[in-house]
C-alpha cells in the first residue's frame, strides 16, 4: 500500500464524496439524510485512511516522506507535490478526526439545505488536509485560500444573525493577508527559482529581501493564528458561525497560520525571524492578557471561548519563534491539543444551544441537575482548557513556557499570568453555567446527552487523556523535525553572524 | 518667398485636430456638432498622411487616406443611422439629453 | 504588383466574411422575420472557423497580402478564443432574442461581421490593416449597441458609444500619422526593425507623441482607466446578449491587438510605454474594484469588473516579456469562461417573464434555483480570485509575470485592489444565499444558457487539476512575439 | 512685344485673366440667350411665338430682364440667416463659373490642363448642392426647406449614376485629363457608339443634376412655388439662375467631351476639318441644350417617387452593370489603353 | 513652387475672378436697387397665413436614408477613379480586386433593395 499515493487519497476522497451527494437527487428529506450519511461515511473513511499514514510514517527521520509529484503548471518550476514531515503529519490528523465529529454534530442542528452544507464540509476537508500536505508553496497558497471558500459559505448560509458581516470580515481580512503572502511567494519564486518547500528551506534569501518576505508572509499568517490588532474577525465569526463550522474553525483554521509560521517564516526567513521575534512576543503576550481579560467579561458563551483562543494561540506563537526544542514543540502540542479542547467546548456550547437556542451565559445555569453527563463532559474540557495535568493542554502549555524561560525569563513570566487568567475565565464560564442554582423554567426540561452526542465526545475525550498522561505518541515524531527545524536556523544565523564578522 | 514646409501642414492638422477634440468635450448642445468634430478629427489625420506622405516620397499614407477617408464615411452613415432611431425615441438631440444611463 | 495572393492564411476569416453575406442574402429572401435560423448557421460558421484556424495555423509564421496580415500561433490562440466568445454569445442570445421580440436576422451577421473585423485585428501586422479590422469591429459593435432601436436606452448606448469610440478611433488614428510621419512606415515588421538590432535609431519626439496617442486609442477600445467612461453605459443600455458578447469577443479581440502592438513595432521602446501601461493597470483596478462598489444593476457590475479585469491584463503587459503575454493569454482565455457563464445567468433572470437586471433581483436564487446560484458562486469566487478556481491561475500568471519584472508596487496594488474587487463577487453571493427571495426566477428553458453555465462552470473548477493545454498554447503564442527569446 | 517689357509672372498672370475674361464674358452672354432660346424653342414647340416685343424677334428681351433683376430690391426675408442666404446663390454662380476652368475647347484652348480633369469637374458639380440646401435652410420658409431637401436628395441620387458613367468613360481611356479624352476619340470612335446605354443615362442624369424639367420637383411651381429660391430676389436670384443656366450649358460640355467628341469634327475629311475645333464643340453644346428644351417641352413632370425609383434602382445597378462589363471587356480582349 | 502645382493656379484665379464677379453683382444690385424693407414684404411665404413654428423643424427620416446611401455609393465612385485610370497597369488582379468589392457592394445594395430603403412611398 505504499505506492498508493496516500496523502492525495486523504486531500480528495472528500471531494469524491462530494461529488457523490451532488448527485443525489429526490425528496427534501431523503436528500437530507442520504447527503449526511455519505459525507460521514466518507470523512470517515478519510480518517482511517490518515491511519496509514501514520502507519507508514518513519517518525526517526527528518525528511518529507510519502512524497508524491507531478506535472502541474507546465513550463514553471511549479508541481504538484505533496508530503509530509513530523509537523505537518499531525495536523493532517487532526483535520481528519475533527471533520467526521463535526459532520456528526450538525445532525439536529443543520436542517436546511443539507446537501449544500455536507459538500461545503467535505470541500473544506480536502482543503485542510491539502494545505498541510503541500510540499509546493503555490499549492499550499491554492489550498490555503482555497479553504475560504467553503468557510464563507458554512458561516453565510447557516449562521447565526450576523452572519453575513461575520462572513464578510472573515473572507476580506485572510484573503488581504494571504495575497500579500502571494506576492512574496512570487518574489521567492524569482529568487530561488523553485515552489518547492524542502528546497526553499535550504535556501538562503538576502538579507533584505527576508525582511519583506517575513512582513508579507506575517500579514498573511498573523490574521490566521489570530495575532492580537488583527483578531477581531475571530470573535465575529465563532459567534456566527454554526458549531460546527466554530469547531474547525478553532481547531484546524487557527493551525493553519501557526503551521505558516512552522514551515516557510522560520526556516525560510532566520534572519528575518530573529529580527522580528521581540515583536511576535510582544505581541503574543498582548493577546495571552489582553484577550484572558476580554475573554472575563463576555456574556456569549462562543464568544468567550474565542477569545480564549486567540489567548491559547498567543502561547502557540510565542513558543514557536523561542526556537527551542521544547518551545517548538510545546507549540505544536499546543495546537493540537486546542484543536481538540477547543472544539469539544464548542460542541458543548452547541449541545446546549440546540436545545435553548442561546448562548447567552445569563440565561443557563444549575445545568448539572438536569445534565449530568453533560456536565462531566464540560468540566472535563474547561479542565482541559485550563492546562490541567493529565490533559494535553498541560503538556502544551509546560513545554511552551520551558522553552521561552531559556531564552527570555520576562516574556515567560508574562505568559504564565495568562495562565492564571487563563483558569479565571473558564472556571467562571463553568461556574455560571452548570452550577448554582436552576431557576429558569425553560430549562426544567432540557434533556441531557443523546448517545450520537455521547458518540461524539467520546473519542474527543479518549485523545485528551491520551495527551495528557501519554504525550510521547505525539512527541516522538516531530523530534526529528524539530531538532531539523533548530538546526537550520542556528546554522543560519551563524552563518549570517560570520559573514558580517568578515565584512567588519 | 514664404515656403510651406511640413512644419505648417502638421501646424494645421494639429489645431484641427485640437478643435475636433475640442468640439466633442466642450459642445453643450447637438450631436451633429459632435459629429462634425469627429470627421473633422478625421480631416486632420488625412491632412497629416498626405503631408508626410508627400513630404517621405511615400505612397502608403496616401492610401491610407483613401482608407480613412471611406471608413470616415461608413462611420458617418453608422453615426446618423444611430442618430436618427436615437431622434425617434427621444425626439431631440440635445447633449444634455443624453443621460438616461448613469450611475 | 505581385499577382498571386496566398489566400490559406486567411481562410477562416474568407469563410466568416462569405457566411455573413450569404446569411445576409438568405435572410433578406426569406419570408417571415425570425432570427432561430440565421443565427444557428451563424454559430455554424463560426465554430467552423474555429476549426479551420486551428487547421491552418501552424507553428511557424506565415504573411500575406503584402505583409499586412500575419498568421502565427499568436493569432491562432486569440482567434479561437474570440471565435470561441462570438459563437457562444451567439447561441446564448437566442432565447433572449425571441423572447424579448428583437429577433432580427441581421443580429448573428453583424456578429459575424464583427467578429471579422476582430480576427483582422489579432491578425493585423501594419497599422493600415490594424486600423481597417478595427473600424469593421467597431462599425458593427455601434450597430450591435443600439440595436434594440426602440429602447431609449439601447439606442442612447449606442449613440454614447459611437461618439466615445470614434473619438478613440481618431486619436488612435493621429497617433499612428505621427508614427508614420517619424519613422516612415506603418509595418509592425518595419518599425520593429527600425528601433531593434545594430542600427536601432533613437526615436524622435514626435514618434513618442504618436505612440502615446495609438496608446490612448487602444486604451479607449480595451476600455481601461482613464478612457473607460463608455463601458458602464453601454453595457446597461445595450440589449443583453449584446452585451455579453462585448463583454468578452472585442475584449480580446483588443486586448491581443494592444499586446501584439506592444511587443511589436514598440517592442524596443518599451522603456518609453512601460509607466504608461502601468498607470493604465493602476488606474483600471482601481476603478475596477471601488466604482463597482456601489452599483446595483448586474450589467454595469460587470462592465467596471472587466475594466477591473482589463487592468490586471494590462499588469501582464507591463510586465513586457514573454511570461507577462502568456500571462494575458491565460487570462483572457479563462475570463472568457467565466464573462459567457455568468452572462448565461444574467440571461436567464426573468421574473413573470420580464427581464431584470438588478443585483437584488437574485435574491434568494440560491433556494430558488439551487444549480444556477451554486454555478454562479462559484463563477463569482472565479472572477474574485480565489483560488481554486481558475481565476486564479490568471491572476497568478499575470502577477508572476509583473514580480518577475520587477514591478513590486504594482503587483502589491494589484493584489490589495483583487480583494476590493472581490468584495462586491462576495455580494451576489451573499445576495443569491444569505437574503431571501422577493420574487423567484422564471426557469429559462433554454438549453443553450443552461450548457454554457454547466460548461463554464465546470471549466473553472476543473481546470486547475488539467491547466497543462491551455499554458503551453499560451506559451508557444506569447514566445512568437519575442523571436528573440524563442 | 508686349510679354518682353513685362516680368514673365506678371505676364503669365495678365494672360490668364484674359483667357478668364474670354471664357466669362462669352458664358453670360450665352446663358442670356439660352433663356431666350429656350422661350423661342418652347414657343416655337408649343405653336406660339415666344418673346418678340423687346427689339427685333425679341432679342433684347435677355437684357431687359437682367436690367429688371439688377434694379430690384434685395429682400432678406426676416427669419433668416443673412450670411448664408447671401452666400448660396453665390456659391452656385461661383461653382458654376469655376468648372470651366478645365473645359478644353479645343485643342490645348483651355485655361488649366490638370490631369485630374473630370475629377475636378465631378467634384465641383458635387459641390453644387450645398448651395441648394443652405438656400433652403437659410431662407426659414417651410417651402424653401422642402424644396431644398428635395432637390438636394435628388441631385445626389443622380451624382452616383453620373459618376458611374464617367467611370466607364475613363476605362476606356485610362486618363482623367479632359484633353486626353477628347484625343481618345480622334483614334477610336465617339463614346456614344460604344457607351450609348451611358449616353442615354448620362443625358437624364444631368436633367436631374441641373433639376431641369421633367425632374423639376424642386421648383415645381404647383406644389412648392418656387422651391428653394422662393424666398430671393433681385440679383441673389438672378445668381440662382445664370448659375443654373451656366450649369446646364457646363452639362453639355461635359457631355460633348465625354461621349461626343469635344472639338472634334464628326469625321476627319476635308471640308468638316476645316472648320476650327471651337465651332464643332459650340455646336455640340447648343445640340445637347436642345435636347434639354426638348425634353422640357414634351415631358410631364416625374413624381418624386419615380424619380428616384428611376435613380436608385435603374441607373445605379444598369450603370454598375456597366462598368463592370466595359471593364471586363476591356481587360479579355487586352484593349485596356496602357496595357502591355 | 513646384510645377504641378502651378497648373492650378490658373483655377484658383478663376475662382477670385468669380468671387468678385459675384459679390460685385450682389453688392451693386443691393447699392442701385431702392431698398425699403417692411416686415410684410420680408416675412417668410406662406399660403397667406402667419408663419407658425420654425420652418427648419423635422422632416422626412428618408432625405437622411439617402444622404446615407448616397455617402456609401459616392465613396464607391471615388475607389473606382483611380482604378479605372490604372486598371492598364494593375491588371488581373486588379480587376478581379475591384470585382470583389463591387461584389461586396452589390450585396449591400441588394440588401437595401430588398429591405425597403430604396422605395420612397
Amino acid at each position: 500500500m505504499t505506492d498508493w499515493p496516500l496523502l492525495s487519497l486523504t486531500t480528495f476522497l472528500p471531494l469524491l464524496g462530494a461529488l457523490f451527494i451532488l448527485a443525489i437527487r429526490g425528496e427534501a428529506q431523503v436528500v437530507a439524510r442520504n447527503a449526511r450519511n455519505v459525507a460521514l461515511l466518507t470523512s470517515v473513511a478519510t480518517f482511517v485512511v490518515s491511519l496509514f499514514i501514520l502507519g507508514y510514517f518513519d517518525a526517526a527521520s527528518a525528511e518529507f516522506q510519502l512524497k508524491e509529484s507531478a506535472v502541474w503548471l507546465p513550463g514553471t518550476a511549479i508541481t504538484y507535490s505533496m508530503g509530509v514531515d513530523g509537523i505537518s503529519v499531525w495536523f493532517v490528523l487532526l483535520a481528519t478526526f475533527l471533520t467526521p465529529i463535526c459532520i456528526l454534530s450538525s445532525v439536529g442542528a443543520v436542517e436546511k439545505r443539507v446537501k449544500e452544507y455536507m459538500v461545503a464540509f467535505l470541500v473544506l476537508e480536502t482543503m485542510m488536509v491539502g494545505m498541510f500536505c503541500a510540499l509546493d508553496m503555490v499549492l499550499f497558497y491554492v489550498f490555503f485560500e482555497g479553504v475560504l471558500l467553503p468557510m464563507f459559505i458554512i458561516i453565510g448560509v447557516w449562521g447565526g444573525a450576523r452572519r453575513v458581516y461575520a462572513a464578510y470580515k472573515l473572507f476580506l481580512y485572510t484573503l488581504l493577508g494571504s495575497v500579500l503572502m502571494l506576492v512574496a511567494m512570487l518574489a521567492m519564486y524569482f529568487d530561488a527559482r523553485t515552489t518547492d518547500i524542502p528546497t526553499l528551506m535550504a535556501h538562503s534569501f538576502p538579507q533584505a529581501m527576508q525582511l519583506w518576505l517575513w512582513l508579507a508572509f506575517f500579514a498573511s499568517f498573523a490574521v490566521k493564528v489570530p495575532m492580537w490588532p488583527v483578531h477581531t474577525w475571530l470573535p465575529d465569526a465563532h459567534v456566527e458561525a454554526p458549531t460546527a463550522g466554530s469547531v474547525i474553525l478553532a481547531g484546524v483554521l487557527l493551525k493553519m497560520g501557526a503551521y505558516g509560521f512552522i514551515r516557510f517564516s522560520v526556516p525560510m526567513f532566520p534572519l528575518a525571524t530573529e529580527y522580528f521575534t521581540p515583536l511576535v512576543y510582544t505581541l503574543s503576550i498582548v493577546a495571552v492578557i489582553y484577550t484572558s481579560l476580554v475573554a472575563l467579561v463576555q456574556e456569549d458563551m462562543k464568544k468567550l471561548i474565542a477569545y480564549s483562543s486567540v489567548a491559547h494561540m498567543g502561547y502557540v506563537t510565542i513558543g514557536i519563534f523561542s526556537m527551542t526544542t521544547q518551545g517548538v514543540e510545546g507549540a505544536l502540542y499546543q495546537m493540537l491539543s486546542h484543536g481538540v479542547v477547543s472544539g469539544a467546548l464548542f460542541l458543548c456550547v452547541g449541545v446546549v444551544y440546540d436545545r435553548m437556542h442561546t448562548r447567552e451565559i445569563a440565561r443557563y445555569g444549575g445545568l448539572a441537575e438536569r445534565m449530568p453527563k453533560y456536565a462531566l463532559v464540560f468540566m472535563f474540557m474547561t479542565m482541559a482548557s485550563v492546562g490541567l495535568p493529565g490533559t494535553g493542554g498541560f503538556i502544551g502549555e509546560f513545554l511552551v513556557l520551558l522553552g521561552v524561560f531559556q531564552v527570555n525569563t520576562w516574556v515567560a513570566l508574562f505568559a504564565a499570568t495568562g495562565l492564571v487568567l487563563g483558569a479565571a475565565y473558564a472556571l467562571y464560564l463553568y461556574r455560571r453555567v452548570v452550577f448554582g442554582r436552576l431557576t429558569r423554567d425553560d430549562l426544567k426540561s432540557i434533556l441531557d446527552l443523546s448517545p450520537r452526542e455521547v458518540l461524539m465526545f467520546a473519542p474527543l475525550i479518549v485523545i485528551v487523556i491520551w495527551m495528557g498522561i501519554y504525550p510521547i505518541t505525539f512527541l516522538e515524531p516531530m523530534h526529528a523535525s524539530v531538532a531539523k527545524l533548530i538546526d537550520n536556523y542556528e546554522l543560519a544565523r551563524a552563518a549570517a553572524e560570520s559573514l558580517s564578522v568578515a565584512a567588519r | 518667398m514664404f515656403e510651406i514646409g511640413l512644419s505648417h501642414y502638421l501646424t494645421v492638422a494639429a489645431i484641427l485636430f485640437t478643435l475636433g477634440v475640442f468640439g466633442i468635450f466642450l459642445n453643450r448642445k447637438n450631436v451633429i456638432i459632435i459629429m462634425m468634430s469627429i470627421e473633422l478629427m478625421l480631416l486632420a489625420v488625412n491632412l497629416n498622411f498626405v503631408a508626410f506622405s508627400s513630404y517621405l516620397n511615400d505612397l502608403v499614407g496616401q492610401v491610407f487616406t483613401m482608407f480613412i477617408l471611406t471608413v470616415a464615411a461608413a462611420e458617418a452613415a453608422i453615426g446618423l443611422a444611430i442618430l436618427v432611431v436615437f431622434f425617434r425615441n427621444r425626439g431631440t438631440i440635445a447633449v444634455e439629453e443624453i443621460s438616461q444611463l448613469k450611475g | 504588383m505581385t499577382e498571386s495572393l496566398d489566400l490559406i492564411p486567411v481562410l477562416p476569416e474568407l469563410l466568416v466574411v462569405l457566411a455573413a453575406m450569404a446569411l445576409l442574402m438568405l435572410g433578406v429572401f426569406r419570408k417571415g422575420e425570425g432570427t432561430a435560423s440565421t443565427t444557428t448557421l451563424a454559430v455554424l460558421v463560426l465554430v467552423g472557423a474555429m476549426l479551420l484556424t486551428w487547421a491552418v495555423g501552424g507553428s511557424e509564421r506565415t504573411l500575406t497580402f503584402g505583409g499586412l496580415f500575419v498568421l502565427d500561433p499568436f493569432s491562432v490562440f486569440t482567434k479561437v478564443l474570440l471565435l470561441a466568445a462570438s459563437a457562444i454569445t451567439a447561441a446564448m442570445s437566442l432565447n433572449f432574442l425571441e423572447k424579448e421580440k428583437l429577433g432580427r436576422f441581421e443580429y448573428p451577421i453583424l456578429i459575424l461581421l464583427a467578429t471579422v473585423g476582430m480576427m483582422m485585428m489579432v491578425s493585423a501586422n501594419d497599422f493600415l490593416a490594424l486600423y481597417l479590422g478595427l473600424e469593421i469591429q467597431s462599425l458593427s459593435l455601434y450597430v450591435l449597441a443600439a440595436y434594440h432601436r426602440d429602447s431609449a436606452k439601447a439606442t442612447e448606448s449606442g449613440l454614447k458609444y459611437y461618439v466615445l469610440g470614434s473619438l478613440a478611433s481618431g486619436m488612435l488614428l493621429y497617433g499612428i500619422s505621427l508614427v508614420y510621419g517619424f519613422s516612415g512606415t506603418t509595418s509592425f515588421d518595419g518599425l520593429a526593425k527600425l528601433f531593434g538590432g545594430d542600427h536601432a535609431v533613437h526615436p524622435h519626439l514626435g514618434f513618442v507623441a504618436g505612440l502615446v496617442f495609438v496608446l490612448a486609442g487602444l486604451a479607449f477600445k480595451i476600455s481601461a482607466a482613464p478612457f473607460h467612461m463608455w463601458t458602464p453605459d453601454v453595457y446597461e443600455g445595450a440589449p443583453t446578449p449584446v452585451t455579453s458578447f462585448f463583454a468578452v469577443a472585442p475584449k480580446i479581440a483588443a486586448m491581443a491587438l494592444l499586446v501584439r502592438v506592444m511587443t511589436g513595432p514598440f517592442g524596443e521602446l518599451s522603456d518609453q510605454w512601460r509607466q504608461v501601461i502601468a498607470f493604465i493597470a493602476l488606474g483600471s483596478m482601481f476603478v475596477g474594484s471601488f466604482a463597482a462598489i456601489a452599483q446595483n444593476n448586474i450589467k454595469r457590475l460587470m462592465a467596471y469588473s472587466s475594466i477591473g479585469h482589463v487592468g490586471f491584463m494590462l499588469v501582464g503587459i507591463a510586465a513586457g516579456f514573454a511570461d507577462g503575454i502568456q500571462g494575458v493569454l491565460i487570462y483572457l482565455a479563462i475570463y472568457l469562461s467565466m464573462n459567457v457563464g455568468v452572462f448565461a445567468v444574467i440571461l436567464s433572470m426573468r421574473q413573470k417573464g420580464r427581464m431584470v437586471e438588478g443585483i437584488d433581483d437574485l435574491a434568494g436564487l440560491g433556494k430558488t434555483n439551487p444549480a444556477m446560484a451554486a454555478a454562479m458562486a462559484v463563477l463569482m469566487f472565479s472572477m474574485a480570485g480565489i483560488p481554486p478556481l481558475a481565476g486564479f491561475i490568471g491572476k497568478f500568471y499575470v502577477f508572476k509575470a509583473a514580480v518577475d519584472a520587477g514591478l513590486y508596487t504594482l503587483a502589491i496594488i494589484g493584489v490589495v485592489t483583487s480583494v476590493v474587487s472581490a468584495y462586491y463577487y462576495l455580494r451576489i453571493i451573499k445576495v443569491m444565499y444569505f437574503d431571501e427571495a422577493v420574487e423567484s426566477m422564471d426557469r429559462s428553458g433554454s438549453k443553450a444558457l443552461g450548457l454554457v453555465l454547466a460548461v463554464a462552470t465546470i471549466v473553472n473548477i476543473v481546470f486547475i487539476a488539467i491547466p497543462g493545454p491551455l499554458l503551453n498554447s499560451a506559451k508557444a503564442a506569447a514566445l512568437v512575439l519575442f523571436p528573440a527569446a524563442g | 512685344m508686349l510679354s518682353g517689357l513685362l516680368p514673365p509672372e506678371l505676364w503669365r498672370l495678365i494672360v490668364i485673366v484674359l483667357q478668364i475674361v474670354a471664357i466669362v464674358l462669352p458664358l453670360l452672354v450665352a446663358v442670356a440667350y439660352l433663356t431666350y432660346a429656350e422661350r423661342k424653342v418652347i414657343g416655337a414647340i408649343q405653336l406660339r411665338k415666344g418673346p418678340n416685343v423687346v427689339g427685333p424677334f425679341g432679342l433684347l428681351q435677355p437684357l431687359a430682364d437682367g436690367a429688371k433683376l439688377f434694379l430690384k430690391e434685395t429682400i432678406f426675408p426676416s427669419g433668416a440667416n443673412k450670411v448664408v442666404f447671401v452666400i448660396a446663390p453665390m456659391l452656385t454662380f461661383i461653382l458654376a463659373l469655376i468648372a470651366w476652368a478645365v473645359i478644353p475647347f479645343d485643342q490645348g484652348w483651355v485655361v488649366a490642363d490638370i490631369n485630374v480633369g473630370v475629377l475636378y469637374l465631378f467634384a465641383i458639380s458635387s459641390l453644387g448642392v450645398y448651395g441648394i440646401i443652405m438656400s433652403g435652410w437659410a431662407s426659414n420658409s417651410k417651402y424653401a426647406f422642402l424644396g431644398g431637401m428635395r432637390s438636394a436628395a435628388q441631385m445626389v441620387s443622380y451624382e452616383v449614376s453620373m459618376g458611374l458613367v464617367i467611370i466607364s468613360v475613363l476605362i476606356t481611356v485610362g486618363s482623367l485629363n479632359l484633353s486626353d479624352i477628347v484625343l481618345k476619340q480622334k483614334d477610336t470612335v465617339w463614346f456614344i457608339i460604344p457607351h450609348f446605354p451611358m449616353f442615354i443615362i448620362f443625358v437624364v442624369s444631368i436633367l436631374a443634376e441641373t433639376n431641369r424639367a421633367p425632374f423639376d420637383l424642386a421648383e415645381s411651381e404647383s406644389e412648392l412655388v418656387a422651391g428653394y429660391n422662393v424666398e430671393y430676389s433681385a440679383m441673389t436670384f438672378a445668381l440662382f439662375f445664370l448659375g443654373e443656366y451656366a450649369n446646364m450649358i457646363l452639362m453639355s460640355a461635359m457631355t460633348t467631351v465625354l461621349f461626343l467628341g469635344g472639338w472634334l469634327p464628326p469625321m476627319d475629311i476635308a471640308p468638316l476639318n476645316w472648320i476650327p475645333g471651337i465651332i464643332w464643340f459650340a455646336l455640340k453644346i447648343c445640340a445637347v441644350l436642345f435636347i434639354f428644351l426638348w425634353v422640357r417641352a414634351t415631358f410631364p413632370r416625374y413624381r418624386y417617387d419615380q424619380l428616384m425609383r428611376l435613380g436608385w434602382k435603374i441607373f445605379l445597378p444598369f450603370s454598375l452593370f456597366w462598368v463592370v462589363l466595359t471593364s471586363g471587356v476591356l481587360v479579355a480582349f487586352g484593349w485596356l489603353p496602357g496595357q502591355g | 513652387m513646384e510645377a504641378w502645382l502651378l497648373e492650378y493656379l490658373p483655377i484658383l484665379i478663376f475662382i477670385g475672378i468669380a468671387v468678385a464677379v459675384s459679390v460685385i453683382a450682389v453688392g451693386a444690385s443691393w447699392l442701385v436697387g431702392r431698398q425699403k424693407p417692411d416686415p410684410e414684404k420680408n416675412a417668410a411665404y406662406e399660403c397667406g397665413f402667419e408663419a407658425f413654428g420654425d420652418a427648419r423643424s423635422k422632416f422626412d427620416v428618408r432625405f437622411y436614408l439617402v444622404a446615407i446611401l448616397f455617402i456609401i455609393f459616392d465613396l464607391e465612385v471615388a475607389f473606382l477613379f483611380p482604378w479605372a485610370v490604372s486598371l492598364g497597369k494593375i491588371g488581373m488582379f486588379g480587376f478581379w480586386s475591384m470585382m470583389v468589392f463591387l461584389g461586396v457592394l452589390t450585396i449591400g445594395f441588394i440588401y437595401e433593395w430588398r429591405k425597403g430603403a430604396l422605395e420612397w412611398e
